[in-house]
């Protein structure tokens, strides 16, 4: 079975067998050693050459959460078109979405205005805390898609960046 | 002793409390909003009442509702744990009304140490040395005036305030009038009152705080210092006992700063007196709390005195039955907050389901939680999902204890600072204590995971997704999946793609 | 300090050991059988080796193959936890010749106090208290007159023995002759050895013992007594420290008695010396157990002194950094041993797939366990879900906070002494601290359930039926379920029923 | 919905609604007033005038395990036809089992010899440890279905007892 992977804007096809023990799975045609057992509903144990990992996974409609040592790792399952259409993009183009269900409090850029990589764009509250969301790019500010006092849901889209 | 308590509140530090009653034979009611018919508090209180909507306004801070439940229980006391109501000195007073104890002080020694201006003159009366700022709560136009007078950098902060809420920083003179208006707004909306007052800040200073003990009858002990000099968002996140920055001589003295603020208001119950620390180990009241603390574990760990069953007993009017010679030090304990929150986003709160959650254990572990797997994290309450607390004969092993630990933990289902504390834990100059409250501004590499090998979670992804489709086939009985008939169709085409 | 140490067994004591090494830097490695490649000691270990068939003869036994892989992954070192090659003087050996470190005493140690006729006579002569006895092992005609001269009742034991297998009380001489029988079967299966011989029995003791550590510079310690009356099966199942039972100067007399033997054998490392106790405060030697033991947890408790971390780095050469008058004593601490076993049927094991399993946790609570949902608990090793420890101020404090802990407990999928345990802390003799190894005996009704309001377990099982039936429709994708037809045909007739 | 259950030779007939929150159960007929909540896999909440009790479930093929507060209580669900016979049951006759993979080590009665409760009548070994298993009822063996030596699975009938 295949398996196509996102994870940073890198693509990864997975070969795997149906066996739990001693497989030979494939990365990107590459084999390497490996063999898994569940042990909890969503907990693995991996050994691959002696290398022993337990690893958390959760599968998110077309997401992959993986989780181990302290760290997610979000890897977002792609279909054929979008491997496609993946490797044609990174066209720069950031938005700036609520993390979290929230009230936006203060918008600090103007459509056009310059923004710096990890500068504030615009501030949320939510949970009674207001959080300042930077920018993920050196650009200017494109769209904004809200006002101030609108009370939006997780994932709303705030204002869109375009890069330099 | 009491027969019954009701715990007025939720989540991990309402499980402390029910564990606290049973160890004391004493009966547990829980109380709990909508949200939280689900939570652990509930399944372990021996009775449990429904007070309301999800909104704490609505359940956790109505008053009446809560002493209306414990009136029809029969419950003799009333534990407020943290937050919500605990430094509400108008339900502390409802409750004595009403023949009802209020675990923890008088609703005066709440009023006096509630309002941050009068708890100043109090600190200065006992000869508390102080930091420099306004007198108490200032307009706009005077903000500015005493701001340049005593010179930025400045720290703005709630009169009503706690817990980092309606504070803000301020450097240079542009900035002061959108952080005085956000700290003002965030006060009004925490707190129902938005006066502020000033502060001169000090630079990286740590934050030392030292727990105390009251019975009702004029002892009044201090069970040595908490070092809670890591914090985000100006809240702590990771606390320890003994603090690696006071020696023995440091640390009698600051006990006996803390112990004659609170024979100034004739402390009753756990409190924690706070300060802030400068490099030269010059040390000022910051404000008392007059309730637990989240971190009262670590000072547990190093004493061996359970700080909430002593509540209890002196709100029974038990006398304390140990002296201040009695109480021993021993070894070394470190707490980190386990939050659903997100590091690469500014520490922002992170709700959701916790699909899987498992939480580490064994010798020196503790996890002090009300979650289990399919809790979910609402953004209604604080996003903490467990305190794990270590403990071990020295920092060095207690912290390598803590990576241990944390590396067991499983979180799945909304993002988490797991790894951002195991990064802390890693770090060169916190191995050898060299923190302060500026630590993680200082070290922004905390907050990104390092890059790993994506290997082992490129197979487990794919091993998420096989399962999935195993499971999906055994669902509907069908030989072929769609998931198997997609996969084979980019088996087909994979060679181009490589 | 070792780079990496090679873990030679399974279960909640491989995760124990992988856990100290964490805390002191050193990488792990797991062997496992076919039945143990889901259990947790292989998913915490950085590194996992299969070593074959689940049977322990044919893996956790099997020297070579365990020999072979710490030279493979290049371990340095061997931990044997307790059980399979904890005690075998073969093994141990075998790491001396292939240069890896044994962690544990020298061979010569584990011989002499591993013969069970030898180690008697090494007590005899540093005039260690003896109970009368055969002088070594017996034939059956031997043992017969013997029995007679020592007077009933009498205890035959397996020379090889350990852990009450191939042991028998024999009350008159009519039963002597079957259970030397069954004596000498059980130890010719578990220990491929049927020699046994003979003690007088004392009726009714207490077990207490001494935990020793040894440097290998010469200095040997003892770290108190653990009392280990409350059995079941001649097997330990409740273990506290201190006893209740000994005062301060018996305690300095028994340890001081541990420590000659130990000296005797020229100790090193951590062991347990047995000793049982009769009603007057008398003490005999029992046996020497060269390893760690089951129930060390509750000596850590007590000490602050980690037993795990210090057994590695006396291996690697440390030398102890405390003496005797540094160990302390402080509080209470009790283990309970948590098995998958029916109470009701002579605590028979019952193995089976743990379906759900949620462990207490909080202050003061320590599960150690290598058990999560889903694990499986086999034939083929002991029936252990995990050892419950809790620590308190007092033993009364202990012991209510076991009850809490316990109640909080559950498992589902096989039977578990969870209630039995319970029964015993709620037991007033027990509380009493009036307890010994004929505790369980004289109290047959602690091994049944107390009848109880059916109610809520009727309503809990309906809803599980009503689950099933939910989660059927939802995977069948019919509109009514055969649980629904069945349960209107039900419905109709129960009229008629009742 | 109604469902039946047996346990310790009583019949209990429970009725229980589709919804999770104050739902009124009947117990023979008897209401009780009632709310639940499943709050994990297996774990449920239960709250009956204000009592809370947190109770771990488990259907088990036609037998329910509930867990709470230490204990098992092993319920056998029974359909129609079984709920009739077990009216007229309660015969005295019992059947000893073997309760885990084991060897019977000894016979230690033979057909027809009368046995007391609590008496021992046969002893087996499973892991390595020898168990007597004992007569649950005063009475007398009317079948040993096992010989010495054999070796027998979890629930095999090894003994059947009949009371006086």
């Amino acid at each position: 079975m295949t398996y196509t992977f996102r994870f940073e804007d890198q693509i990864y096809i997975i070969n795997l067998g149906e066996e739990d023990i001693q497989t030979n799975v494939e990365i990107n045609g590459k084999k390497i050693p490996v063999e898994f057992k569940r042990i909890d509903e969503n907990l693995y144990s991996i050994i691959s050459e002696g290398k022993s990992l337990s690893v958390g996974i959760f599968k998110n409609a077309k997401r992959v959460d993986v989780f181990f040592e302290g760290n997610l790792y979000e890897l977002e399952s792609i279909s054929e078109r979008q491997k496609i259409a993946g490797k044609a993009s990174d066209s720069g183009i950031q938005e700036i979405k609520s993390p979290m269900p929230s009230r936006v409090v203060k918008i600090l850029k103007n459509v056009g205005d310059g923004v710096k990589l990890g500068e504030g764009v615009i501030v949320v509250e939510a949970m009674k805390m207001e959080s300042e969301l930077k920018s993920t790019l050196d650009g200017k500010v494109t769209e904004i898609k809200v006002e101030e006092g609108d009370a939006v849901e997780s994932g709303t889209v705030l204002l869109s960046l375009s890069s330099n | 002793m009491f027969n019954k308590i009701l715990i007025a509140n939720r989540g991990e530090i309402a499980v402390r409390i029910i564990r606290a009653c049973n160890e004391l034979g004493i009966e547990t009611v829980a109380v709990y909003s909508d949200a939280d018919r689900p939570s652990l508090h509930v399944a372990l209180a021996n009775e449990a009442y429904h007070i309301g909507p999800s909104a704490p306004g609505e359940s956790y801070l109505a008053k009446e509702k809560i002493i209306e439940v414990a009136k029809r229980s029969k419950a003799e006391a009333i534990h407020p744990g943290f937050g919500f109501l605990a430094e509400n000195e108008g339900f502390a007073d409802m409750c004595e009304k009403e023949g009802i104890v209020f675990i923890g002080p008088s609703p005066e020694s709440i009023r006096l140490m509630g309002d941050k201006v009068t708890a100043r003159k109090i600190a200065q009366d006992a000869k508390v040395p102080l930091v420099k700022g306004s007198e108490g709560a200032v307009s706009d136009v005077e903000a500015n005036v005493i701001a340049k007078k005593i010179g930025y950098p400045v720290m703005i902060k709630a009169s009503a305030g706690g817990g980092g809420k309606g504070m803000r920083l301020v450097r240079n003179e542009e900035d002061f009038e959108g952080s005085l208006r956000m700290a003002r707004s965030e006060a009004r909306s925490s707190f129902g009152d938005d006066s502020v007052y000033l502060e001169k800040y000090i630079e990286n200073p740590r934050h030392i705080e030292i727990q105390i003990i009251g019975d009702s009858h004029g002892k009044i002990l201090h069970l040595f210092e908490r070092e809670c000099s890591v914090q985000r968002r100006h809240q702590k996140v990771i606390e320890e006992a003994p603090s690696s920055a006071i020696n023995s001589k440091l640390r009698r003295k600051m006990g006996e700063v803390a112990v004659r603020i609170a024979k100034a208001v004739s402390y009753r119950g756990a409190g924690t007196v706070e300060f802030i620390m400068d490099q030269e180990g010059n040390f000022y009241f910051l404000e008392m709390n007059t309730r637990i603390q989240v971190e009262h574990p670590v000072t547990e760990m190093i004493t061996g005195i359970d700080i909430v069953r002593w509540m209890i007993r002196i709100a029974y009017g038990e006398k304390l039955t140990f002296k201040q010679s009695d109480i021993k030090m021993n070894g070394h304990a470190v707490e980190c907050r386990v939050y659903a929150e997100d590091p690469e986003m500014n520490f922002i709160p992170s709700p959701g389901k916790l699909v899987y959650v498992r939480a580490p254990s064994g010798p020196g572990i503790r996890d002090d939680s009300s979650i289990l797997s399919g809790s979910e994290i609402t953004h209604f309450y604080d996003p903490m999902i467990s305190k794990l607390i270590v403990w071990s004969e020295t920092r060095e092993s207690a912290i390598k204890k803590m990576i241990s630990a944390l590396r067991e933990y499983i979180v799945l289902g909304v993002k988490t600072n797991i790894g951002f504390l195991l990064r802390v834990m890693n770090n060169e100059e916190f191995q050898k204590g060299d923190i302060d409250t500026g630590f993680i501004d200082r070290h922004p590499d905390l907050l990104t995971p390092p890059s790993i090998d994506i290997k082992p979670a490129l197979v487990a992804a794919a091993l998420a997704m096989r399962n999935a489709s195993n499971e999906a086939e055994i669902a509907k009985e069908k030989p072929v999946s769609n998931w198997k008939l997609l996969s084979r169709k980019l088996a087909v085409s994979r060679n181009n793609l490589l």
